[in-house]
């Protein structure tokens, strides 16, 4: 995946908002990028134009050059009004529970998948769903399968939504904050699961998130985004070192730490040196 | 920032709020209303003829002196549309008035007493039963069987319209009080020490009237369509008074004639005020934020310590 | 899971039925003489007779009005149980008989409208998803602008206009059929009878003749109900849930069929409202185009001031709205199982 | 201002929720002790009963069994009276995690603010209320303008520290924060945490800090417990509990948090 120059902005009733501009990046095969940033930094909208998830109406997105796969896309938003999928690209979110069709059952959610997505037929789809309940550990497969969202618990869901979006063999997943909700451990569980399968597919990872240190873990490289510009992009090892930029230096010094007890006063993003942070639009 | 963007341009009705003060969008609001209660309050310098009285030969088309043609007994149809809107209008608001008052306050008091304990609850739950039971009645039929009962007046016109309409505000404020019970803002008044009357005063009852002052408007357009219905059916205003669905049913027999007048225009006029009412109770709530927003500017600055 | 287990959630609401309807007739008899004013002395101002205190005792007999509230309230129940509401002062029959033999045709040309305007709601809802054409969006959401009740005698009294007066094109608003015919009586509803007895000839007049009224239902009650889906649609399309089914890949006619169907109950809910709001337009519309169904019963019952003719006309169609408020949560609860009582989804 | 000492203690405190059949003990009987030194940190996941124990304290929630007692009067007494309850709420305050509905969108941040004053501390000349909150805002380094302001015009930031603004505006004894700063970004977190911290220490009073992350628990508290489903399953002082962790829970926490650390505090500035 290669993205060079890409611009998103949103259409409002007053002109266009610039979210995002600028931001180029390369991603190969199971590489694993991590976008950073605090909130309204522009990295949830980065995402979903990745997706393919703004439409028209909503956003104009421009490009110089995109490939996926090696295939150049055209990464401007589609006319229609619920937006098409863009092509080996799949994303998980937040939060499972408004993710998934609250109202159809498991198995129904992984048939329209793998029906679209390989074309496969009504026992076939069934034996993949069952085989993608499993590889997510789920136990029971059988059983969930025919439970509807509401009636799972929390890790549950947000392992069949893992599944699901990984059911149809994408080249790249991307995913939004994918734990922010969740407690420091658990989210530790379902990251070691979508970094497994990620690495077994050989598929790439976008993750989205603010928490430097799921980052540090997880991925290879790091790309930092402040009010909607690229600040820094290294390996994620590096991003201490003092050759980053002033914004992302300032932004690792105010990551709280074990071991701060022993201060008095936390390090913070100090406004003088930074544009005002906290401005309400 | 990203997600409120997202929100906001997803769901077409939001929108940015502008900062200068908008009179144009405003006007454009509340002109409809506006216009309706004016030919209303004028409505004998506007309307020519008496309109109780026959003043011409019957059934005469419209042309210069009877804008509106003539009716079956020689009355102007212009007049008396003209003093329709005069009926429409004091019912509307008066309706509106005592529906939304009556509303606001039966539906505070459900929703304090729910999940309260004693008599307080019993009786709120009993009058909330009952609201829900009435909103089951049809308006028409429950404004036909309450004339029916109390004979024709305009009390019980009035009884049975605000009977049915009261009860949107009732549930909107309930609502609200129950969603406003569960904000932290209360917790913190609890802790700031302020006292449970005190914050029911202060913070529910003003954070929970929006949608009942909002669906104001919409009573009113309400009341009008219920009385021109029960004039149309003849369980309304009584005969002489200049009342549009009356006017409206007792030109029918002509209309199948091709006299069209007398039926059409109280028709139009109908028609054109519940659209005007609708489209300002639609406008209006979303102008007046920036109109609050224009008028509290001042205060704030009043207030500051700096 | 067993079977009453699976079952239990619409089982549950339709025995909640019968209570719901004892509720509301008691409270019903206690509105009624809550109101101000007297239903004997409103009846006696209609009857030109000498107003003699005999007179107006057997009135009060035969209202049901005598005697305590309590012995009127028990009196009330008794018959409640055996089905009775009263005797007509008017025409002597009984209350039910005179409502239930109206009803069918009533029920049917508000099914045939409100029907009519849900069909063209769910097609203009999928265009409206469908298709980005900005002017078939923007054609659609201006049609929701209109949404508000204009009364629906008055919407057509303008089709009689240009239908009728200035086309030509459809009879006059007369009836049913031709004057001078009579309907057949089955079950009550008239097309369905005319379909029974075979009576075609009939049938396409009948049809006919209910262009106007339903043209003027669907038009007046469309809007209302895009409104809602149109709402839910936007809603549902800004979703997270319609996100992450494009982002998974499922197939697009899944996509559309999952947010229309995610959307569709709040038209439900106002469906079954505007099913009784409709008993009223019913009432305009069937004394407009001289059907003489339930609005015939009322006017002449409020002309009579026939007290037992109203208080069982009020409880009846009332019923009727309990039964189809049941149906709506029923519907509601088939489309999401989690509304259904007893669910409560895990907080993760 | 006065340095009165305080005690609060809780003797087998549980608390129950819902009725018969679905019955959950949030809390377990949990013994307990803040003095007017103390600085305690709670930790635990979401559902560990951490917020119900701060929310007891403060008489939001009435524990099931067990008392909490506040200078030897049990907490359900004070707040029995009218006096009594102003006099607990102006020693104790509490700041909650929501910073979008705690303050009434109507109000401007100056009446939210003065209100506490006014019932709690019976300040009601206003030149008295207007150098009381001129002086908190200098303590926790307000812009007095905003104080014109409706909490919709601010930022999560500004907005949790003048919620801070109005718990510490009566000079309570001893402050409850619950997740004060989960809600918050990582850059506005700091600057919260180094107010809370400073006022705390400099005013010498109390504090129970909240809160699911371990780091910033670790920064602002000397000691700490650590909950799951509702128990305490470690107490200690925080250096120690870092140190030797005693509980597994504890160590998967820990170790959740000791990710490669690469370059230490000092080289990275």
């Amino acid at each position: 995946m290669a993205i060079d120059r890409m611009s998103v902005c949103y259409v409002t009733d007053d002109g266009t908002v610039p979210a995002v501009s600028d931001v180029s990046f390369r991603l190969s095969t199971s590489e694993r990028l991590a976008i950073v940033g605090e909130s309204g930094s522009g990295k949830s909208t980065l995402a979903l134009a990745l997706a393919g998830l703004l439409p028209r109406h909503v956003a104009e997105i421009s490009c110089e050059s995109a490939r996926i796969g090696g295939r150049p896309v055209d990464l401007r938003a589609d006319k229609s009004v619920i937006p098409r999928r863009r092509e080996g690209v799949s994303m998980i979110f937040q939060d499972a529970m408004t993710s998934l069709d609250p109202v159809a059952s498991i198995s129904h959610q992984f048939r329209t998948v793998l029906k679209a997505g390989s074309g496969l037929g009504r026992a076939e789809a069934r034996r993949a769903a069952l085989n993608w309940t499993e590889k997510v550990g789920i136990h029971e497969p059988e059983r969930v399968l025919r439970l509807r969202p509401y009636e799972l618990s929390g890790g549950m869901r947000q392992r069949v939504m893992i599944a699901l979006a990984l059911c149809s063999a994408p080249k790249a997943l991307i995913a939004d904050e994918p734990t922010s909700a969740l407690d420091a451990s658990v989210s530790r569980k379902v990251m070691d699961l979508v970094l497994g399968l990620t690495q077994e597919l050989g598929t790439a990872l976008i993750m989205i998130t603010h928490d430097v240190d799921l980052a540090r873990e997880y991925t290879d490289r790091t790309l930092v985004l402040y009010r909607g510009e690229v600040q820094d992009l290294c390996a994620t090892a590096e991003l201490m070192s003092p050759e980053r930029s002033s914004y992302t230096q300032a932004l690792m010094r105010c990551v709280p730490r074990l071991g701060d007890h022993a201060l008095d006063v936390l390090p913070t993003l100090t406004t003088s040196s930074l544009p005002v942070l906290e401005t309400v639009p | 920032m990203a997600e409120t963007h997202v929100s906001a341009v997803l769901l077409p009705r939001a929108r940015a709020a502008r900062t200068h003060f908008p009179w144009g969008g405003a006007a454009a609001a509340f002109l409809p209303l506006i216009v309706i209660v004016l030919v209303a309050v004028l409505a004998p310098l506007i309307a020519p003829h008496d309109p109780e009285k026959t003043v011409a030969d019957t059934r005469l088309a419209p042309s210069g002196e009877f804008w509106f043609g003539t009716d079956s007994v020689g009355m102007d149809v212009f007049s008396r549309v003209v003093f329709g809107a005069r009926i429409a209008v004091r019912f509307g608001i008066t309706v509106a008035v005592c529906a939304t008052a009556i509303g606001i306050l039966v539906g505070t008091f459900i929703g304090l007493s729910e999940r309260s304990r004693g008599i307080q609850s019993a009786l709120g739950g009993a009058l909330n039963r009952v609201s829900d039971y009435i909103v089951a009645i049809p308006d028409i039929i429950l404004a036909i069987v309450v004339v029916g009962i109390m004979g024709a007046s305009d009390l019980s016109l009035l009884i049975a319209i605000v009977l049915t309409l009261v009860q949107a505000p009732i549930k909107l404020t309930r609502m609200e009080v129950l969603r406003v019970r569960n904000e932290a803002y209360l917790e913190a008044a609890e802790l700031g020490g302020e006292s449970r009357a005190r914050a029911a005063f202060v913070h529910v009852i003003p954070n929970s009237i929006g949608p009942a002052m909002r669906n104001m408007p919409l009573i009113f357009g309400n009341c009008v369509i219920i009385l021109a219905s029960l004039g149309f059916i003849g369980v309304g205003v009584n005969a002489p008074t200049p009342e549009w669905g009356y006017m409206i049913s007792s030109g029918l027999s002509d209309l199948m004639l091709g006299e069209w007048w007398e039926t059409v225009f109280p028709a139009v006029f109908v028609f054109l005020s519940v659209l005007g009412i609708a489209y300002s109770s639609r406008a209006i709530p979303r102008v007046w934020p920036r109109i609050a927003a224009a008028f509290s500017t001042p205060s704030k600055k009043r207030k500051n310590l700096a | 899971m067993s079977w009453y287990q699976r079952n239990k959630w619409w089982m549950v609401r339709v025995m909640r039925l019968p209570v719901d309807v004892f509720v509301f007739a008691t409270l019903a008899f206690f509105l009624i003489r809550l109101l101000p004013g007297d239903p004997v002395s409103v009846a006696l101002a209609t009857i030109n007779q000498p107003k003699t205190p005999e007179l107006e005792h057997n009135l009060r007999i035969q209202m049901g009005l005598d005697g305590s509230v309590w012995d009127q309230l028990l009196r009330f129940w008794g018959n409640l149980l055996h089905g009775s509401l009263g005797t007509s002062l008017d025409t002597h029959l009984p209350v039910t008989r005179e409502v239930l033999d109206r009803l069918p045709a009533t029920i049917e040309i508000i099914m045939l409208g409100l029907g009519g305007a849900f069909v063209v709601t769910m097609v203009l809802g999928f265009l409206y998803i469908r298709f980005a054409n900005e002017g078939l969006r923007r054609f659609i959401r201006l049609t929701t602008g209109f949404a508000t009740s204009v009364p629906v005698f008055v919407v057509a009294i303008f089709g009689i206009l240009v239908f009728y007066v200035i086309l030509g094109w459809l009879p006059a608003p007369l009836g049913r059929v031709a004057s001078g015919q009579s309907l057949p009586l089955v079950t009550g509803f008239p097309l369905l009878d005319e379909v029974l007895t075979g009576n075609f000839a009939d049938l396409g007049q009948t049809l006919l003749r209910y262009v106007l009224p339903v043209g003027a239902m669907i038009l007046t009650y469309t809007p209302n109900l895009l409104t809602q889906f149109v709402g839910g649609l936007d809603r549902e399309l800004a979703q997270t849930a319609t996100r992450f089914q494009v982002a998974a890949g499922a197939s697009r006619q899944w996509i559309y069929f999952s947010v229309m169907r995610r959307s569709v109950s709040s038209v439900v809910v106002i469906f079954g409202l505007f099913f009784g709001s409709l008993i009223g337009g019913a009432v305009t519309i069937e004394s407009l185009f001289g059907f003489g169904g339930l609005g015939q019963l009322g006017i002449r019952a409020v002309s009579t001031a026939d007290f037992p003719t109203l208080q069982g006309f009020m409880i009846i169609i009332v019923v009727f709205c309990l039964v189809m408020f049941v149906a709506v949560d029923l519907v509601n609860m088939w489309l999401d199982p989690r509304r259904r009582p007893g669910v409560s989804s895990e907080e993760s | 201002m006065s340095q009165e000492a305080f005690t609060l203690r809780l003797a087998g405190v549980r608390k129950d929720f819902g009725h018969r059949r679905r019955r959950i003990t949030a809390v377990q009987p949990i013994e307990l002790e803040v003095r007017s030194d103390s600085r305690l940190g709670v930790i635990g996941e979401s559902g560990s009963g951490k917020s119900t124990l701060a929310r007891m304290i403060v008489g939001l929630e009435k524990p099931t069994a067990g008392t909490i007692e506040f200078n030897g009067r049990p907490v359900v007494d004070w707040l029995s009276s009218r006096t009594g309850r102003l006099e607990y709420r102006r020693r104790v305050q509490y700041v909650a995690q929501d910073t979008s509905s705690s303050f009434d969108p109507r109000q401007t941040l100056f009446e939210a603010v003065a209100t506490p004053l006014r019932f709690l501390c019976g300040v009601t000349d206003p030149h008295e209320v207007r150098s009381r909150l001129r002086r908190i805002a200098d303590e926790l380094a307000l812009d007095p303008a905003m104080f014109g302001r409706r909490p919709h015009q601010l930022s999560g930031g500004q907005r949790q520290r003048f919620s801070l603004a109005r718990a510490l505006v009566v000079e309570p004894r001893l402050l409850i924060c619950d997740e004060v700063v989960s809600a918050l970004d990582v850059s506005v977190q700091g600057t919260v945490l180094n107010l809370i911290k400073s006022y705390v220490s400099r005013h010498g009073m109390g504090l129970v800090f909240v809160a699911h992350g371990l780091p910033a628990v670790s920064f602002i508290s000397s000691e700490l417990i650590v909950m799951k489903r509702g128990a305490v399953v470690e107490r200690g002082n925080v250096a120690e509990v870092l140190a030797a962790p005693s509980h597994p829970y504890t160590r998967e926490l820990l170790s959740a948090y000791s990710g490669p650390d690469p370059v230490s505090l000092e080289a990275a500035r």
